[in-house]
């Protein structure tokens, strides 16, 4: 059967323990569970906030795309991605990828691969909102971002 | 046709979205990139580092070459910045 | 300041959730949180447990050794690593590592390296109890552990 | 020196540990396996596969071939299969 992976696209905060459980409750399959969370830094003080920009429904369609190519690679027993939009302060949660298999690559892989693709793939901005007052600049992608998602072709 | 900007390249364009009627001449989405940027100073501005703009068609990454054929919505933004 | 990480081996179990929220609460500076659950499966219901079989001692020195060569290699905020011993059953934890960072691919690579290392240097060892009663054999060692323990070197 | 086993290696000897006197002449983790499988038949078939067995001094992993010297403790076996 294959997996249906859960994709978020929320305001909300999440709850990284809750949806790791959610992967594994009731079943005796799951050898490996591999969580990646992404958290707002406040780049030494500079930063009092960021601020996600997304688009609507192409934001959640791009991350179920994403989703769907890491089922099709590894073998999955559940795969979850959520992503926050809105205005996140430092040391808040921004993103969460939770990659579910029987073996310990695969779920290392998938979440690494995810990242990496929605890093790269996904329709969200970030603008830096200062410490000093005002708004900062729209921040730059980043050359590694393309390298790594490379790293998958 | 809908059109919609995404951060940085919203902001110089000045609005979120628009309709436009597309002349028969313009067929993919350079052409409309390049209609575009006649518009005025500020559609001008936002596509004037145009490698630097990403482009969707009805939601779905596309390259500058694609044909616009019966797309109903393209979106113009930056590289994507998040995770 | 170095990190120093934390190293536990119980029998109880953990919850990864809040493990993961000692590593980054109150701290602005975390933008990447990577953890990995190893989990006990039932492999398609023949097993009724897991007996795991540790070195008292060594255990917990092999552990803070490869979280310590961890923490050298990579740019970590902080680390945890907890392996539990004893009759564990089918869908029950067995081991977790948690690498902290500001940058996502060292917080990736730091539990990736982590689990391989543990794998074929922590001792333990794994004993099946099998679902139509009585005890099975020592799980052997896999070549391909040693094979992804050799990515690192 | 006292000597401890593990896993598989434990059941073969059938103890998980013992202090024993070492010979003059046993320097190394060789030398001492040498010994330790002349000790019976339960030793000798606990080191059957000499190549399967893993070693650590003072809780240290150690190749074969290093000496004794002043380790108080020597732990012998199967590879680990944590985690």
């Amino acid at each position: 059967m294959p997996v249906t992976p859960k994709v978020k696209v929320q305001t909300e905060d999440f709850d990284a323990g809750a949806e790791s459980g959610l992967l594994t409750s009731g079943r005796k399959d799951v050898g490996a569970l591999v969580s990646f969370t992404g958290l707002c830094r406040d780049e030494a003080g500079t930063l009092s906030a960021l601020e996600l920009e997304h688009y609507p429904g192409m934001a959640e369609g791009e991350l179920t795309r994403i989703a769907q190519q890491a089922i099709a690679r590894w073998p999955l027993t559940g795969l979850t991605v959520i992503h926050r939009h809105g205005k996140i302060p430092p040391g808040d949660n921004i993103v969460l990828v939770i990659a579910a298999s029987s073996h310990r690559r695969a779920a290392f892989e998938a979440a690494d691969f995810l990242m990496d693709y929605l890093k790269t793939r996904a329709p969200f901005w970030k603008k830096e909102h200062l410490a000093e007052g005002g708004t900062g600049t729209w921040v730059d992608a980043k050359d590694g971002d393309d390298k790594d998602a490379a790293r998958w072709t | 046709m809908n059109i919609r900007y995404f951060a940085w390249v919203r902001e110089k364009v000045g609005i979120e979205e628009e309709t436009i009627e597309l002349p028969s001449n313009v067929k993919t989405v350079s052409d409309l990139i390049a209609h575009l940027k006649d518009l005025d100073d500020y559609h001008a501005s936002a596509f004037e580092e145009e490698d630097a703009i990403r482009v969707a068609l009805d939601q779905e990454h596309v390259e500058p070459d694609t044909e616009l054929g019966a797309a109903r919505e393209v979106a113009f933004f930056p590289p994507m910045t998040g995770g």
